[in-house]
């Protein structure tokens, strides 16, 4: 039935308001950020400085959150483990995209035999998932940061490329491209015109949400060992560190885990608000 | 449907061809020489004949091509050499893992399939209400939450404070509980987003109105109009997400001292046995291209107009 | 004008058009009659260069549409625009409307169109006077397509079509998504406009009534067959095609029925 | 003279809706106001009305299937003796398929796409009765038969592997199993050729006389359903503006969105028109208060932000609107 329901506002509690999901996003993003960027700055110790007479102290004044199994300052090592796992992160989401983006939309736009080889050569990438191909990377090259960098971007782009080729797919059959077509438009008028905007809010809904699920990936494979190495402060390695002890001291897993849990969660509310307020369907 | 396997199989050639190069590439790459791992070269004293004869014993004096040929020749046998530490060969290695996996799999995904598909009808059903909030509330949590802390956690309360369920080890149900919790509920609650979400959509074509109109039950519209195609795109993103599924069953694995597949490709990495870590690789790259064949040609069972669409091109 | 030389289309395997040819001289208006499956909206695309056929080929002054490029391809171009069925699907969701509008204009600095000669410096004003043509106030520009009616839209898209002053305008189905009372209104406007900018119309409608007061000459087409050819004042002979008699038939009998009534009370 | 409910109410009317009201929950959103109409047993009333008139809307409060966003907030709906606003879902879902039987515009999606039709009408069947499959089947196959399908082939096919024509028809099969006592049908030749929908109405013009129920014919254009329908009510924003006797309102438009949606229909005609009598504005224009036509009548007065009863014109045909006393009632033309 082509009837239109009126959208009604009668939602249990904290979800009433849809943009009250953004915003706890937003206030969460904005604290994570300041974190990341001047937290280094005002760790009361240093994350790299052993000592071992202090091991598993309680926290206290000067380790607010206590130390772990070699003295170091929890707290301290959780800071600056942020910008470690974000800056990365970022990076990482922010390649795939530029490489995802414009590839997506030319083959989509082009289509035919190029898109016919496109998608061909992806199933075959996204044969070997992410985490796998970390795994092997990691494990014919040695495990380290940069590896799991780039066996995540490897893979990755595939997402962003079939997102904006779907799209562009859907929209390019559409009467007001013929239109603009017929309008003496250009082809590459008609993507950057026409194209371009459509895709904006589901790639910004996708980069967002994918956040998340790549912080999670890298802190999954460093709690393997696979990612960042000792001493470095990232957060998975942490937890990683404080496994043979979590039962005795298992606050050595809980804040590093807590920390992960609540930054991934600060991009999910983002991304599932920046959705529904732009109505963007997932495909 | 013949000529759509036909072609879905030519194309899984294709990519298992990219998949064995793209292996082979790597280990070429790796590296440290194998030789000198095999030979323990780091315990004892190793000639340079002895080297030269295990080169040219394991092929690896001859150009790449024929090594890649040699390789592949095996490699249709079922053979992928032997594990450096081991000795023994790889399929063997990886065919005691698979059953232990395969065990850790399969109730991980029972715990799925009942999580997702009474909470995906149930939030579907009270749009808007109080369980829709809860299975969204849930979602966040669960794509949220790394599944291996999630695990240790469920092991700190149920194992340490508790007391009522084992830590790690294998053999009895009880062990089974907490892997395939940790590894299935993560993502059961997002798929039961997306099963509400497919469901919504295909509660609301014109169809499903027709089919009340003609007085037809209420669960028969639920389960046999609407239900069906509400599915496919949880399969889809099953499809897809199978990788983030199985890199969780590693994870899963080494928490609680699971040992399968996942463990053994750990052990393998730090180790240094690229045989043993090509044939993970490659074992799990079969499985899941053949999974998503399998996602795929589902999809015209569940739908049959694609089936005509695409015969009909 | 344009000579369509007797051009095939398959689709799938199945013919959408079947060798039709026709031709349009400059100012005159055929309408193109047929049922869905008719392959009247496929022969639109064909004449407007966006599909190519399989057999025969298109000429517009002269030239031969299908085997042009580039440049001369888009020199023509300008003198072959369209109105589509669906005004919802024509025009783009994420502009404000005047932009979709000064479009064309914008790919041809060059052209001045008679009626934009003042303002051609200007895009906004030059989108206030087209939607004026098309009996729009102005408060629309800014508007997204979504929060205009349905005959808004397809007014905005008929301005978008003449923004360039073409020699011909393919209208595809210009009325048939919109509601009754809303037809005739863009019917007169399109009817208005052929006369002041002495335009040539293509246009296609499954509505016999339609094509009848919008053209001159119409052409029937069933199955991608052109069965019947005629002008308009000829639609009532007894010479027509059966098939054509027959939707003549259809669209009388419920007149009659009208009339019938309204003789009987007066 | 208002219309009163002795008439309404008569004994050999099928359907009565008095005085219906639907709004949007929680909101003074009003969607159908007032409405009053009835359908005498054996007759085919239509409806008509452009896109936001609420036609559609008052099928669905017929079927009892309104959404649970919507309200009826005022007035009743008798099909036979049962009030449908007040039965039980369970009782809906009996007369639904059974005593009321629906026909969509949406020909494509009114079977479900993925299951066999013939699988459909056995389910239809075994919803309503104790039938086995064997015997379902049976009965299926004779009402495919008795609309001139072929019907083993239709029974065994997907329905996009039927036409346009096959579909409606076998819709139609699915509609009149149970001998229902009211067909809705809603625009159920708009999206099908014009041949077609002929073929399509003259079959249901039949099988109405067979089984002698009730249609409620819905349809966007006039000129779709005068040929078929002895009265006719003319929905605006959500009100019927107007309802008659077929014949009279055509002779006797009297709401001047009637006389002005008759007047600017597309017709075929022996001199060709130079410009079209057109009707200010579009359907999504509705006033609020008084005659919800008001903001697009070219003869509006202070009067119609009132509040606008029906009057009554002659026995059979009555209009909401303040010119009826005033102009038009001297004009009227009586047998």
């Amino acid at each position: 039935m082509n009837i239109q329901m009126p959208r009604i506002n009668r939602v249990p509690f904290f979800f009433k308001n849809q943009n009250l999901l953004i915003q706890c996003g937003i206030i969460f993003f904005i604290i994570i950020t300041l974190t990341t960027l001047i937290g280094p700055f005002i760790v009361p110790n240093d994350p790299l400085t052993a000592n071992m007479s202090e091991r598993l102290a309680p926290p206290s004044s000067a380790y607010p959150l206590g130390t772990d199994h070699m003295g170091r300052c929890i707290f301290s090592r959780l800071i600056v483990g942020a910008q470690s796992t974000l800056g990365i992160t970022a990076l990482v989401v922010a390649t795939v995209a530029l490489i995802g983006i414009p590839i997506g939309l030319v083959i989509g736009y082009i289509g035919g035999r190029l898109d016919t080889v496109f998608m061909r050569v992806a199933d075959g990438i996204l044969a070997l998932p992410e985490f796998i191909l970390a795994i092997a990377i990691a494990g014919f090259l040695g495990p380290s940061l940069t590896n799991l960098m780039i066996s995540i971007v490897f893979v990755k782009w595939i997402a962003y490329t079939r997102v904006v080729r779907s799209i562009v797919i859907t929209e390019r059959n559409k009467d007001y491209v013929q239109a603009a077509k017929v309008g003496g438009s250009s082809n590459w008028k008609i993507i950057r015109r026409h194209m371009f905007p459509q895709i904006v809010s589901p790639v910004l809904v996708l980069a967002t949400l994918d956040i998340g699920k790549v912080i999670l990936t890298i802190s999954s494979l460093s709690y393997l060992g696979l990612g960042a190495q000792p001493p470095a402060p990232e957060w998975g390695a942490m937890l990683n560190d404080g496994r043979p002890y979590f039962q005795s001291a298992p606050e050595l897993m809980i804040y590093p885990g807590l920390a992960i849990f609540f930054v991934v969660l600060a991009f999910n509310l983002m991304g599932e608000g920046l959705r529904d307020k732009w109505d963007v369907k997932s495909r | 449907m013949l000529t759509i396997i036909k072609n879905r199989v030519t194309q899984l050639v294709v990519v298992l061809f990219i998949l064995s190069l793209f292996t082979f590439t790597l280990m070429k790459m790796a590296p440290g020489d194998p030789v000198l791992t095999i030979l323990n070269a780091d315990e004892m004293v190793v000639t340079e004949e002895d080297q030269a004869e295990l080169r040219n014993k394991l092929g690896f004096d001859q150009p790449l091509y024929v090594q890649y040929g040699k390789w592949m020749f095996n490699l249709m046998q079922l053979d992928l050499g032997k594990s450096y530490m081991s000795g023994k060969p790889v399929i063997e290695e990886l065919l005691t893992r698979i059953p232990i996996t395969a065990e850790l799999t399969f109730f991980a995904m029972t715990i799925m399939l009942c999580i997702t598909v009474p909470l995906g009808v149930w939030s579907a059903k009270y749009v808007n209400k109080w369980p829709d909030q809860f299975s969204r509330f849930l979602a966040l949590i669960g794509a949220s939450i790394p599944n291996f802390w999630l695990g240790l956690i469920l092991i700190y309360l149920f194992a340490f404070k508790l007391g009522v369920l084992p830590s790690s080890g294998i053999g009895s149900y009880s062990q089974i509980i907490l892997p395939a919790f940790t590894l299935g509920f993560t993502f059961a609650v997002v798929y039961a987003r997306l099963l509400r979400a497919g469901l919504l959509q295909s509660l609301s074509e014109d169809y499903i109105y027709a089919a009340r109109a003609r007085g037809v039950k209420e669960w028969r519209i639920l389960w046999l109009h609407a239900f069906r195609t509400a599915v496919l795109p949880v399969l889809t993103i099953f499809g897809l997400s199978l990788g983030s599924f199985l890199g969780g069953a590693v994870v899963v694995e080494i928490l609680f001292s699971w040992p399968g597949l996942g463990s053994l490709a750990v052990d393998a990495i730090f180790n240094r046995d690229y045989p043993v870590i090509q044939g993970y690789v490659l074992l799990t790259g079969v499985f899941v291209v053949l999974t998503n064949l399998l996602v795929d040609l589902s999809y015209y069972v569940i739908d049959p107009r694609m089936k005509r669409k695409e015969e009909a091109l | 004008m344009l000579h369509v030389n007797s051009i095939s289309k398959t689709y799938h395997s199945k013919p959408a058009l079947n060798d039709i040819s026709l031709t349009v001289q400059h100012g005159e208006s055929i309408g193109i009659i047929g049922e869905s499956g008719s392959g009247k909206s496929t022969l639109g695309k064909i004449i407007l260069g966006l599909d190519k056929p399989d057999q025969g080929e298109v000429h517009f002054r002269g030239n031969n549409l299908h085997t042009l490029n580039g440049k001369a391809l888009k020199k023509l171009r300008r003198q072959l625009q369209i109105v589509f069925q669906d005004s919802a699907g024509s025009l783009n969701p994420k502009l404000p409307v005047w932009k979709s509008v000064v479009e064309p204009l914008e790919n041809y600095p060059d052209v001045i169109p008679s009626f934009l000669k003042e303002v051609r410096h200007n895009r906004k004003k030059m989108a206030e006077v087209l939607f004026q043509k098309v009996g729009l106030s102005p408060e629309l520009l800014e508007r997204y397509p979504h929060q205009l009616s349905g005959g808004q839209k397809q007014r905005i898209a008929v301005a978008r079509g003449i923004t360039l002053e073409p020699d011909l305008l393919v209208c595809d189905e210009p009325t048939s998504s919109l509601d009754v009372s809303v037809q005739a209104q863009v019917l007169n406007l399109l009817k208005k406009l052929q006369k002041d900018l002495n335009l040539s119309f293509l246009f296609i409608s499954h509505d016999i009534a339609a094509v009848q007061f919008m053209c001159e000459r119409i052409v029937v087409l069933k199955e991608g067959l052109a069965v019947d050819s005629f002008l308009t004042e000829d639609l009532f002979s007894q010479s027509r095609h059966p098939y054509t008699k027959l939707l003549v038939e259809m669209s009388m009998e419920q007149e009659n029925k009208i009339e019938e009534n309204q003789h009987f009370y007066t | 003279m208002i219309e009163n409910k002795t008439t309404a109410t008569s004994e050999n009317n099928l359907l009565v809706v008095e005085n219906l009201s639907v709004t949007v929950r929680n909101s003074r959103e009003k969607l159908i106001r007032n409405l009053h109409f009835s359908i005498p047993q054996g007759e085919i009333f239509g409806l008509v009305g452009e896109s936001g008139s609420g036609k559609s809307l008052t099928a669905t409060v017929i079927l009892g299937m309104l959404s649970k966003s919507l309200e009826v907030t005022s007035g009743s709906v008798k099909l036979g003796q049962s009030e449908i606003t007040s039965l039980s879902e369970r009782e809906l879902r009996n007369i639904r398929g059974k005593e009321i039987a629906y026909l969509s515009q949406n020909y494509q999606s009114f079977f479900t796409p993925f299951i066999k039709v013939g699988k459909q009408f056995i389910e239809i069947i075994r919803c309503h009765t104790d039938m086995s499959r064997k015997e379902a089947r049976k009965v299926a196959i004779h009402w495919l038969n008795k609309v001139h399908l072929p019907a083993e082939r239709v029974f065994n096919s997907f329905s996009d592997e039927l036409s346009g024509g096959q579909l409606q028809r076998a819709a139609i099969a699915s509609a009149i199993m149970f001998r229902p006592k009211l067909i809705i049908a809603d625009e159920p030749t708009t999206a099908l050729d014009v041949l077609t929908g002929e073929r399509i109405l003259d079959l249901l013009s039949e099988l109405k006389e067979e089984l002698n129920c009730s249609i409620l014919l819905i349809s966007h254009d006039l000129k779709h359903i005068i040929n078929r329908t002895r009265t006719v009510g003319v929905m605006y924003g959500g009100r019927i503006v107007e309802i008659g006797k077929t014949s009279a309102v055509l002779a006797n438009p009297i709401h001047p969105y009637t006389d002005l949606l008759l007047q600017s229909r597309l017709r075929l005609n022996k001199h060709i028109q130079h410009e079209l009598p057109t009707m200010l504005g579009e359907p999504g224009l509705i006033a609020e208060e008084g005659c919800p036509f008001s903001k697009r009548c070219p003869s509006v007065r202070e009067s119609c932000s009132n509040k606008v009863p029906m009057s009554s014109l002659g026995t059979h045909h009555s209009a909401a609107c303040h010119l009826v006393k005033a102009e038009r009632e001297e004009r009227y033309v009586t047998r």
